[in-house]
């Protein structure tokens, strides 16, 4: 068996010419990494014959930080202050993804007050990754204005991030065993506070994009891909739903407090990216939903485990758990020697560095302007895709 | 010479020496893009001539088609031709030497006419230039005697026709490309 | 489970496949007093899970998983993954349409390299590990990119970190790392010049 | 001569070219001093426009986005473009190593140069000219196409794929949208007999073609700002530029005085085709007048030309800022969508309309 590597270069030396003088010579540009579309240091090389792409190749590595290897030199709970850097718009679900490898590991039985804050939390953070998605989208499409009422809205959530865990944006609140701290006293008022304001300008947002004719038509049968490409490619969050695959783990395999909550899942059914679109507006308003349900009902009890325990040392074996965070599923995979405080081996399976490949998929044969409407479709955090 | 006519004169001059130099450009330089600006300052500089000799009109006609289209469309073309930019065009010597010849021949010919008419020094003062245009257009659509409709049809005929032909051609390779990928080109109507 | 449109939605609501029944694949702490869905507790460490064992039963070439494992895992040589996975797939029984995750292990300690594929099954929402083990000396692996799309990416993922060759892959290159990298950074016995290596005493100097 | 700037005795035409050549015979430096009127005349008023319709379109912007905009440099950031233009001038001059040098330099000196032809035969009152062609709109459609080599020259020039991918996507643009334009121009110049722009505000003394040509005026106008947006390059037809996909486009390779000709270029031309917009449709600094009521039309009178024009062509700037901050960018195929198949056809169709009323006279107030 003699396996072929290739490289780059090779990959992209552009073939000789058909013998039809006519036939537009096929090239290779660069977008990225450092372009505005790729929301990040994504670098995506692209086959382009005028203005249609015939090949999208994603070249990653740019923000690649080695984080399953530094994982292997730390402890579970070190381990968590790293996750919160990769996917950093869902920075507790990504703590909360460790935490609950670590309790399943340990068989750790946690009280409703911390499965109520952690869902409260979560989903507080699902709502603004979607809303600066929301601004983003319009953004790349060419409207300049959502993208700002996005980043208003969202202020108002990091606003109440920053009051109980002191940060906005790379958050470590989540803990293996509970949290890191008990929530602000302001902190029910205020989540009721953005409720009440930010529901009705969700309905401004449909307003200002989604009823919009240029965004239909940007958006309507543009980077469709059917439940059973969707599920070959492994994409998860709501670019799978779009496609019809109703997998959402808050609903297939409850954690926190998601078994005691009634909310819908958004599901399309041609997988465009005007269903992805809906997909997470919807879910903007179903999390609002989730939080209306639980915030006024933070049963009392501790924060944390009553001790914490000084060495976490997992059980012989590999561990695994699974969350939905905003944009998919993110599983936290351990191989514990059963010795030592440090895993042997830590891997994320992130959902960004399975989505993205599935935008070849999506855009082959479709225009530039298509492209980065997929992309912005699959909502892609780059420092996850690399870790 | 009055301050009037020296300014016409300055003016002229100036015109037609840009011209001779940006002429000269066209088929001495060597970058095909920059020989199409050159060409660009050829035709503007006709438009000048026009304007003075008060055919306001012409010279408009003159940017509009010229400068706004045809240019536009040879600046078109050279980009969408792959790696002109980089080739050096270098005639081989049979070529040279016909080119020689019929430029040769092409001086001549313009020597030749340039000898044998007779050009009336005093030009009957231009009409009101606005009515040019309405003449024009008189002239273009009428039929009979003076009128030009007959010619127009056809030449609108042949315009017709080329860009159908165009687009004939140039919708075969995409119809094969979108056969291979199974995904569905996506109609557009841009530019052939 | 319900599906929800706005109602400019022109596409008619039909999910191609839907999960219907809500077992917990991944077995959650579930807290105390959960008065909505008792959930039964997963808690047998001699006996492998069931599905294992359905498994093993459908399918000659797998074994239950020797170590520890919390989900329901089996065993197969390399010779047979391509076969098993096939299999997997497309037994109606199992159904693994979903290749959720694949990654490496270094069992250095065996001089082996530790496969591991995580499918998932839309249908009975379970999830399964299929683990293989290759010789380090020697890692060469069938390709599975032709079952699932995203293996090629994943099997690209292991190839940078861990340097398993992927037979029949269609474009096996690295993926975070450049083309000229030497080494592959997850291995065990891993060295390069710009890792830290904590020599307190000469930080001092 | 300054009276002569601002009154507006009759409507007396005299345009600086028509000065100079006046004084031409008699005093050739006076008229050289007109000469000079103009042309320094001409750059300050680019310039200024410039900075002002900059600091208008951030402002605008602003408001629309909920927040202020600048508002540290002078009251309310009036002199932020000032420090903008500073800022702009200090930039390193970077030129591409693999750039065509020559075109270059030259595409924003042909973006200017369009700039400034085009702007100098706008009447923006009575008096306030500077050329006063007898084929006015022909020669406005002309220097367009200068316009556009330059972004082409740009596009080629850098040496960039993204630039020369908006560069084509310009290029393709202009050529669709300028058949476009130029249907709707010349619905007017059905209307108003005369291709002179000030003949054709003299022609819309008894009211402004808009409501005069009905249903043809409106669909003229309408298929006139559509166009002329997507021939500015703005939104939603940016195409060229569209930061989100070509990064820039044409202009990606360029900075400091280079891009701030560019930048010029298009805010004036903004500023063009509403003044131009305003002049066919609105009347340009016609009063608004109704045929026959001569009271009306007198008290209309007293508002001076110059507001008159200025108050149109700010309602059409706002107008193209208002669609800009709303609406997100067409697609490159669906951009050629609407012109070929829908505005030309409408474009075609209203201009039979219009020639079929011309001939009929059944706009209102035919009498003249």
């Amino acid at each position: 068996m003699a396996v072929k590597i290739s490289t780059l270069e090779e990959r992209i030396s552009v073939p000789a010419e058909g013998d039809n003088p006519l036939n537009t010579q096929e090239y290779f540009i660069n977008m990225g990494p450092q372009h505005p579309a790729t929301h990040g240091v994504l670098r995506l090389m692209l086959k382009l014959d005028g203005e249609t792409v015939r090949e999208v190749i994603p070249v990653l590595g740019y923000i690649h930080r080695g984080i399953e290897k530094i994982g292997e030199h730390q402890t579970y709970r070190q381990f968590v202050h790293l996750t919160d850097r990769c996917d950093y718009l869902s920075a507790m679900m990504n703590n909360w993804a460790v935490s609950l490898m670590v309790e399943k590991a340990m068989q750790t039985q946690l009280n409703d007050r911390i499965e109520y804050i952690r869902t409260i939390m979560a989903e507080l953070e699902r709502i603004q990754s979607h809303m600066l998605w929301w601004g983003v989208l319009g953004m790349d499409l060419g409207a300049f204005t959502p993208f700002l009422y996005g980043f208003r809205d969202r202020e108002m959530i990091t606003d109440i991030f920053e009051e109980t865990i002191g940060c906005r944006l790379t958050m470590n609140y989540i803990q293996p065993g509970g949290l890191m701290d008990d929530i602000h006293p302001n902190f029910v008022k205020r989540v009721k506070d953005v409720i009440a304001y930010a529901k009705p300008k969700i309905d401004e947002y449909e307003e200002l994009l989604s009823g919009n004719v240029i965004i239909q038509e940007r958006l309507r049968n543009v980077g469709t891909i059917t439940a059973e490409q969707a599920t070959s490619l492994g994409v998860t969050g709501p670019v799978l739903r779009a496609s019809g695959v109703a997998l959402d783990l808050r609903r297939v395999a409850p954690y926190g407090a998601y078994g005691q909550v009634d909310f819908e899942v958004a599901v399309g059914s041609v997988g465009d990216c005007w269903d992805r679109y809906w997909v997470r507006v919807e879910e903007i308003r179903q999390s609002f939903r989730i939080i209306e349900q639980l915030i006024d009902n933070i049963p009392a009890g501790k924060t944390m485990l009553s001790k914490p325990a000084k060495k976490i040392i997992l059980p012989e074996g590999s561990h695994y758990a699974q969350l939905e965070t905003a944009r998919g599923i993110l599983g936290i995979y351990a191989v514990s020697d059963g010795k030592s405080e440090n895993p042997v081996r830590i891997h994320m399976r992130s959902p960004n560095y399975h989505n993205v490949w599935s935008v070849d998929a999506m855009t082959r044969n479709a225009r530039i302007g298509d492209l980065v409407a997929n992309i912005s479709s699959l909502d892609i955090v780059v420092p996850d895709i690399d870790r | 010479m009055n301050p009037a006519e020296l300014t016409h004169t300055i003016v002229f001059y100036g015109l037609a020496l840009v011209s001779i130099v940006a002429a000269l450009l066209v088929v001495t330089v060597k970058r095909i893009f920059r020989a199409a600006v050159a060409l660009a300052t050829v035709l503007v500089c006709g438009a000048g001539f026009y304007i003075l000799l008060d055919y306001d009109f012409i010279a408009g006609i003159q940017l509009l088609v010229y400068v706004g289209g045809i240019v536009i469309l040879i600046v078109f073309a050279v980009m969408l031709t792959s790696s002109l930019e980089d080739t050096e065009i270098r005639p081989s010597k049979s070529r040279k030497a016909l080119g020689i010849i019929s430029s040769l021949g092409f001086l001549a010919t313009a020597l030749i006419a340039f000898q044998s008419t007779s050009f009336p020094l005093s030009a009957p003062t231009p009409e009101q230039p606005s009515d040019v245009a309405l003449e024009i257009g008189r002239k273009l659509l009428g039929y009979g005697s003076d009128g030009y409709v007959l010619p127009f049809e056809i030449i609108s005929l042949l315009l017709l026709s080329a860009v159908i032909g165009a687009i004939v051609v140039a919708r075969n390779p995409l119809k094969k490309s979108s056969d291979l990928s199974g995904q569905s080109e996506q109609s557009d109507g841009s530019a052939t | 489970m319900t599906e929800k449109s706005p109602q400019d939605n022109k596409h008619p609501e039909k999910p191609a496949q839907q999960p219907s029944t809500p077992e917990s694949s991944a077995p959650k702490p579930t807290p105390p007093p959960a008065p909505a869905k008792p959930e039964e507790q997963v808690e047998k460490p001699p006996q492998p899970p069931e599905l294992t064992l359905k498994v093993c039963a459908a399918i000659s070439e797998c074994k239950p998983y020797s170590a520890a494992s919390d989900c329901p895992t089996v065993e197969v040589i390399p010779e047979n993954l391509v076969k098993v996975l096939t299999a997997l797939r497309d037994n109606q029984d199992f159904a693994f349409s979903m290749l959720m995750d694949h990654t490496a292990v270094d069992r250095i300690e065996d001089g082996k390299f530790e496969l591991v594929y995580r499918l998932y099954s839309l249908t009975t929402l379970s999830m399964l590990l299929v683990s293989t083990k290759i010789p380090r000396d020697k890692p060469i692996i069938p390709t599975v990119s032709h079952l699932w799309d995203i293996a090629e990416w994943q099997e690209r993922e292991v190839y940078d970190l861990f340097g398993v060759l992927y037979d029949n892959h269609p474009d096996l290159r690295r993926v975070f790392l450049e083309d000229d990298w030497v080494g592959f950074p997850l291995r065990k016995d891993y060295k390069d010049d710009f890792m830290l290596t904590l020599d307190i005493d000469s930080l001092r100097e | 001569m300054l009276e002569n700037l601002l009154t507006h005795s009759a409507f007396e035409i005299l345009t600086l070219s028509d000065r100079a050549a006046q004084a031409l015979a008699e005093n050739p430096w006076e008229a050289a001093g007109y000469t000079l009127l103009a042309l320094g005349g001409t750059g300050a008023f680019l310039s200024l426009l410039g900075m002002a319709l900059i600091y208008v379109e951030r402002k605008v912007a602003a408001h629309f986005q909920c927040r202020l905009g600048p508002m540290r440099v002078g009251w309310h950031g009036m002199l932020q473009s000032i420090a903008d233009a500073l800022k702009l001038l200090q930039k390193e001059d970077i030129i591409p190593e693999k750039a065509d040098k020559l075109l270059f330099f030259l595409a924003p000196v042909f973006s200017i140069i369009a700039t400034v032809l085009a702007l100098i035969i706008i009447p923006m009152s009575p008096s306030l000219q500077v050329v006063d062609l007898n084929i006015g709109v022909i020669f406005i459609s002309a220097v367009g196409g200068f316009g556009v080599l330059g972004i082409l020259l740009a596009g080629w020039s850098s040496n960039n794929k993204w630039s020369l991918l908006g560069a084509m996507r310009a290029g393709a643009q202009f050529i669709s949208y300028e058949i476009s334009v130029t249907l709707s121009l010349l619905v007017i110049t059905l209307l108003a007999g005369s291709l002179q722009l000030s003949e054709i505000v003299q022609s819309q003394q008894d009211g402004w073609w808009i409501w005069r040509g009905h249903i043809v005026g409106v669909v003229a106008f309408f298929v006139f700002i559509i166009s002329s947006t997507a021939e500015l390059n703005r939104p939603p037809f940016d195409l060229p530029e569209a930061e989100s996909e070509l990064t820039g486009g044409f202009h990606t390779e360029y900075s400091g005085l280079r891009f701030s000709f560019f930048f010029l270029a298009e805010f004036i031309n903004m500023f063009i085709a509403s003044a131009l917009g305003a002049t066919l449709f609105f009347g340009g600094w016609m009063p608004f007048h109704i045929g026959g009521f001569e009271t009306f039309n007198s008290i209309m009178d007293l508002i001076p030309p110059g507001l008159w024009f200025a108050g149109k062509t700010a309602f059409i700037v706002f107008l193209m800022m208002w669609v800009r901050w709303t609406f997100p960018r067409l697609r490159v195929d669906q951009l050629m969508r609407l012109e070929w198949k829908f505005l030309l056809p409408v474009g075609f169709i209203n201009l039979f309309a219009a020639a079929t009323i011309v001939l009929t006279k059944l706009y209102f107030f035919p009498g003249q």
